[in-house]
């Protein structure tokens, strides 16, 4: 029997991976707002009530801190919640459920519980939504520990990651980039193959400087590498993907290679992911290193409303100037 | 067994859905509901629901951001803009333009907070009402403070806060009517059941029959009242804010009414929702019922009620105007108000910013 | 105005602080109590009190660290956990030590879990009872989920969750009222007030008559009972189980009670909590009363009961001993439950750790 | 008149502060869990119900959010609210309102309103405290743009920031590292002298490398210092105090003149704030430095409950360790 092959988009990706891990595994549930008749805001969940019925895709109450902690006792009784925050601006009273249980459960009971579930939560800016739907507070998950926080880039690996989440034991933090929800469609094939967990993607080889990034950045940190090769410098591309745990390993053998790098990332600029990759490669990788580090971020600012939104968000251009920099340092 | 608390929740509507007052006009004028009081109730929320359409029509081609609608829900809003005085507090959360109307911000200001501009909170009547709040039912906390410090400083002053029926499931919003009584705070807590939060309708929000009864885990009073009715509204809410004011502690309105719109511009109700559930609620439209009293009871004229239309109209027009035509802020406007005074880390995120959009042109 | 909604909160004792029942034996034994039963109840509030007096003893020299005492509160938690079904899931707070012992854990399981050391919640008897849970109320999110689950696989189990009259404030344990009426999940709340929380008395917390009337905003019934009245405890909580297993939905119970002793071996009561209070309260202690009832009713000798005595410090004496016996866990033990499986980077720290304690030694 | 002073331990200190700001300021607040008749669970509020009367010392009931909600709400009028958090463990359900409007009000109004509240809450391991009461999660406050974070490393600079933190305008996490609460007593000056909200305080001047904490771990930081004096190292000791924003001047000057940096804090490795710091020097100080820049902190585990806290907490030998390993590199 052959597998299903489309092109999809992100958003459609997500909904084949839940569609696909629902059908082969009956512990899965679905919960959140708006998740059951609407489909989820974003159409994540499209269709998944009708097919499985209104008992295992939950339209909760409006009620995150709830949703976090019922998704923690689903949990602990064997089942695999993939819980989703509408956005990620509204997850903050979801946070304390899962620092304080669901990364918690395994170590404070020494193994005799445990909690497989998933948050869901679309991401970032640049779709000119209202206050508070432009969140990317990733290094807030990233600090905490007993837990992974995945954020895909593309719909293949969407669909890869999402299965990997679903099926991993330990507590997983599934940030989607909403900017890219519908950007652009690839195959993919729906053949129920995860993709790991625990290590980066090169997307782009490269030899003069390693570009790292994640999530909806990687579009313009890639069409900034492909400027710069036009330009005679040959970037390497690194998708982080998974964020938490790290993989340092591809990270580091990269900038032993190029001896340069910049980091992309959406988020305000202090404490962001960008600050541990750099903390990294500054303590393991310094002799590799020909040039300062330069992070491409987000301001330390909120990010504004919409008018003025395209002044937050890192742009090609920053990136192009700060590889050059690196570049003539 | 022996019992130790009874509680009951009550319903009242003045004005039902085919015009009809349930008391004389001359009790209401005792109540101190003048005709010119109607009118003006009618005036604003025709404007309200003028704006309104308008406001949608400039999502639709680009002008605003997403909008969320109040059609449908103008006579709780109105009302409450209304009932309050000016040096009261207004907490909203962000279906509340008819509210922030009548409560004296600019519609202009309001086309610029949808518009993706943060000018349009910093209203120009500059009275201490909270600016527009997203994250459903925080705000309610905020009452609470707000409400403290009346009661600290003596002030015969009033925090009116609303939420949905969505917002009811907050945890804020219990922590909330918890801590208001306790210290027994001159906070009236409006949620306007709209029956819908988002998909999710009203009977899966809450096995409560009535959401009223929430206050009664907050150790104080909550009643039912038709939301389309302003009339009804109106006299309730006198009634909790002059409770509030006299020193008499909080109290909840549950005001029933209907979303009779998508949720916001970016929603599509069709979704979900029954085309027939939406067509009976039509029935019971809030303004549609206030002008048959107007005319049956001749307080307005047929043309009157056109005229006032017709500077609706004109305010609206007027305000578009006023709104396309201000200037983009700069792009300092982003750190400026980060900090009263800019730390020097953030000052050097702004000189970089600047440098390299200058370097762009 | 019209009413729509009434509710009551009933109150209920059965065995009274003199040591009286409210109904006869043989009453009692129609619905299930027998003598056995009793002394049983008896027995297991003895192992608690004594098990709590050592663990403070304990703390005192230094043995384990800061311990919560159930002093006082013996008949409500040894109620629940003699009630419950082993397959049932207990979802407890911090001072529930009488109600694990009932389940099954082991004393010296609870006296590692005090002592520092997470093995203790590894419960032997591994049924699916939920660890001791510090932060307030939070617990309570859990119970839903886990109640949702029975439901889900059609399970006759019920979830009961505790926590305090300090705990009805947060907003997690509204939350969890709202959504178990939602789904009508088999949830039984118990709330544990012993009219404190640390230093903050009940009046101060909530503005409410009742603790139970939280569960009207839960849109369920709650009531309340004298939480130092085995008998009456086991008797509501019979019925909210049955009722929870057979479909019927939610329920909360008041448990009125009292802390006997400071809030934890760190506070010091006597800095906010009158001399009186503490001795009237004395006077309602769960023990004597079913000690008394026992007595007079022939039910028990003195000599008896002095034997259970004995064979509870037999007990305590013993399981101290194993818990002081246990060797420490390996450094290890930190990095090896954080995942299924050892991340690299993890992996690396450890060993970091490893090389760096050796290297001192 | 001369003012008082007195040898005050820190938690004293942050009393006498508290003290002082409400008997000059009569629109200082303080509210939360237990800090009127019982002072406080570790008795930083003290006396200051008696004093100050149950309206202003406030005994909120057990939530979080509502604190943290509370104290904006008193700030938009007017007032200066201290909210104490009991335990840092407690915090998260406070966050949301933190990162939503305490650090957004100014910004949201463009000026029109603000929020000057300080949220107190004592932090860091090392008591043999039950679970959740060890918590040393700063890093996720310092990437809320828009307010400030200070962690006070003496009874005087606690005395001295805290009034700092009491006068600022902006929202201020205030966070006590309760494990030297007690350890120590100084002479204390009360004056209503406010320190400085933006700079580092040089503790100890050192040619060699730069050691940089904050906190509790200074303790252990200035005994490597010594013990590496004699040993004939000489260690810059930089605290850092205001973790945000941070004072990257004196933190690049140092590095300049040393060449060699280690970071010490408590906090769990991934996403603390030595990653910041270290990201900092990589991006704006590469060029000085001589050697990699360690991170001796936390793992990333979950403080471990008591028996095996000590194996979390950094100590004298690993910095010592770090030390060495950079001036030998
Ligand atoms: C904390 C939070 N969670 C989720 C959302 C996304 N959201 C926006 S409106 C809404 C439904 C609100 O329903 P209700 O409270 O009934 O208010 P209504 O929109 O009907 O006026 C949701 C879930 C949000 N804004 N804030
Ligand atoms: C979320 C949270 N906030 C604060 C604390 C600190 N704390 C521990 S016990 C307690 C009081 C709890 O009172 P109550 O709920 O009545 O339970 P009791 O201790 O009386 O059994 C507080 C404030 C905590 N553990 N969790
Ligand atoms: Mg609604
Ligand atoms: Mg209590």
């Amino acid at each position: 029997m052959s597998s299903p092959v489309a092109e999809l988009t992100m958003i459609e990706a997500v909904n084949t991976a839940l569609q696909h891990e629902m059908s082969v595994d009956e512990n899965i549930l679905v919960l959140g707002e708006d998740v059951g008749a609407n489909g989820g805001v974003f159409r994540a969940t499209d269709n998944l009530q009708q097919r499985f019925g209104e008992l295992r895709v939950i339209d909760t109450p409006l009620a995150e801190s709830l949703i976090s902690g019922m998704a923690i006792g689903l949990a602990v009784q064997g089942f695999k919640p993939v819980a989703e925050i509408q956005f990620m601006g509204f997850i903050y009273t979801a946070f304390d459920q899962f620092i304080c249980h669901a990364s918690r459960m395994r170590n404070r009971t020494r193994g005799r519980l445990s909690c497989p579930m998933v948050l869901r939560a679309p991401f970032g800016g640049g779709i000119h939504a209202p206050e508070h739907h432009s969140e990317s507070t990733e290094a807030i998950f990233a600090h905490v520990p007993g837990i992974r926080v995945v954020i895909p880039s593309s719909p293949a690996r969407a669909y890869g990651l999402l299965l990997a989440a679903m099926r991993n034991p330990d507590p997983v933090v599934f940030l989607e980039p909403k900017r890219i929800y519908r950007a652009q469609s690839e195959l993919v094939i729906d053949d129920g193959q995860a993709l790991p967990l625990d290590v980066c993607f090169t997307l782009r080889q490269g030899s003069d400087l390693t570009l790292i990034s994640w999530g909806a950045m990687l579009q313009e940190t890639l069409q900034a590498a492909q400027s710069l090769a036009q330009q005679g410098i040959d970037a390497e591309v690194i998708d982080l993907a998974t964020i938490k745990p790290i993989d340092k390993l591809t990270i580091l053998e990269s900038v032993e290679k190029t001896g340069r790098c910049v980091i992309v990332c959406e988020a305000a600029k202090t404490g962001a992911v960008a600050a541990e990759i750099s903390a990294i490669i500054a303590e393991e990788g310094l002799t590799s290193l020909l040039a300062p580090i330069i992070r491409v971020s987000g301001h330390d600012t909120v990010m504004p409303l919409f008018k003025l939104e395209q002044y937050y968000m890192p742009s090609v251009a920053q990136i192009i100037t700060a590889a050059k920099k690196v570049m003539e340092f | 067994m022996k019992e130790v608390a009874q509680f009951t929740i009550n319903y009242s509507q003045t004005l039902n859905s085919t015009g009809q007052l349930n008391i004389t006009l001359d009790a209401l004028k005792s109540q101190g509901v003048s005709f010119e009081d109607l009118r003006e109730f009618y005036y604003h929320m025709l404007l309200a629901r003028t704006f309104d359409t308008k406001a949608i029509a400039l999502q639709r081609t680009g002008r605003i951001g997403t909008y969320a609608s109040c059609l449908g829900q103008e006579a709780i809003s109105t009302a409450i803009g209304q009932t309050m005085q000016p040096s009261d507090v207004f907490i909203p959360g962000y279906r509340d333009a008819a509210t922030f109307l009548c409560r004296g911000a600019k519609m202009h200001e309001l086309l610029l907070y949808w518009g993706g501009d943060e000018r349009g909170m910093n209203f120009e009547h500059n009275n201490q009402d909270m600016p527009y709040n997203v994250p459903i039912a925080s705000q309610c906390c905020h009452s609470v403070g707000i409400a403290y410090a009346f009661k600290l400083r003596k002030q015969a002053r009033v925090a009116v806060v609303v939420c949905g029926d969505g917002g009811t499931s907050e945890g804020d919003f219990y922590e909330s009517l918890n801590a208001a009584g306790v210290w027994q705070l001159p906070i009236v807590f409006v949620v306007i059941n709209n029956q819908w939060a988002i998909s999710v309708p009203r009977s899966k929000q809450s096995a409560c029959e009535t959401l009223a009864q929430k206050a009664i885990a907050g150790g104080f009073s909550g009643e039912q009242v038709d939301g389309n009715d302003i009339v009804g509204c109106h006299l309730q809410l006198s009634k909790a804010i002059a409770n509030a004011r006299t020193g008499n502690g909080p109290q909840l309105i549950e005001a029933i009414s209907y979303r009779l719109t998508d949720h916001t511009t970016a929603d599509d109700a069709s979704r979900y929702r029954d085309d027939q559930e939406l067509a009976d609620a039509w029935l019971k439209d809030p303004l549609k019922r206030l002008h048959t009293l107007l005319i049956n009871e001749k307080i307005s004229s047929e043309l009157e009620l056109q005229d006032m239309q017709t500077q609706c109209n004109a305010q609206v027009e007027q305000s578009v105007a006023q709104y396309l035509a201000t200037p983009a802020q700069p792009v300092s406007a982003i750190f400026e108000y980060m900090y009263q005074e800019m730390p020097s880390a953030l000052q050097q995120q702004l000189d970089e910013l600047e440098q390299s959009l200058n370097s762009e042109v």
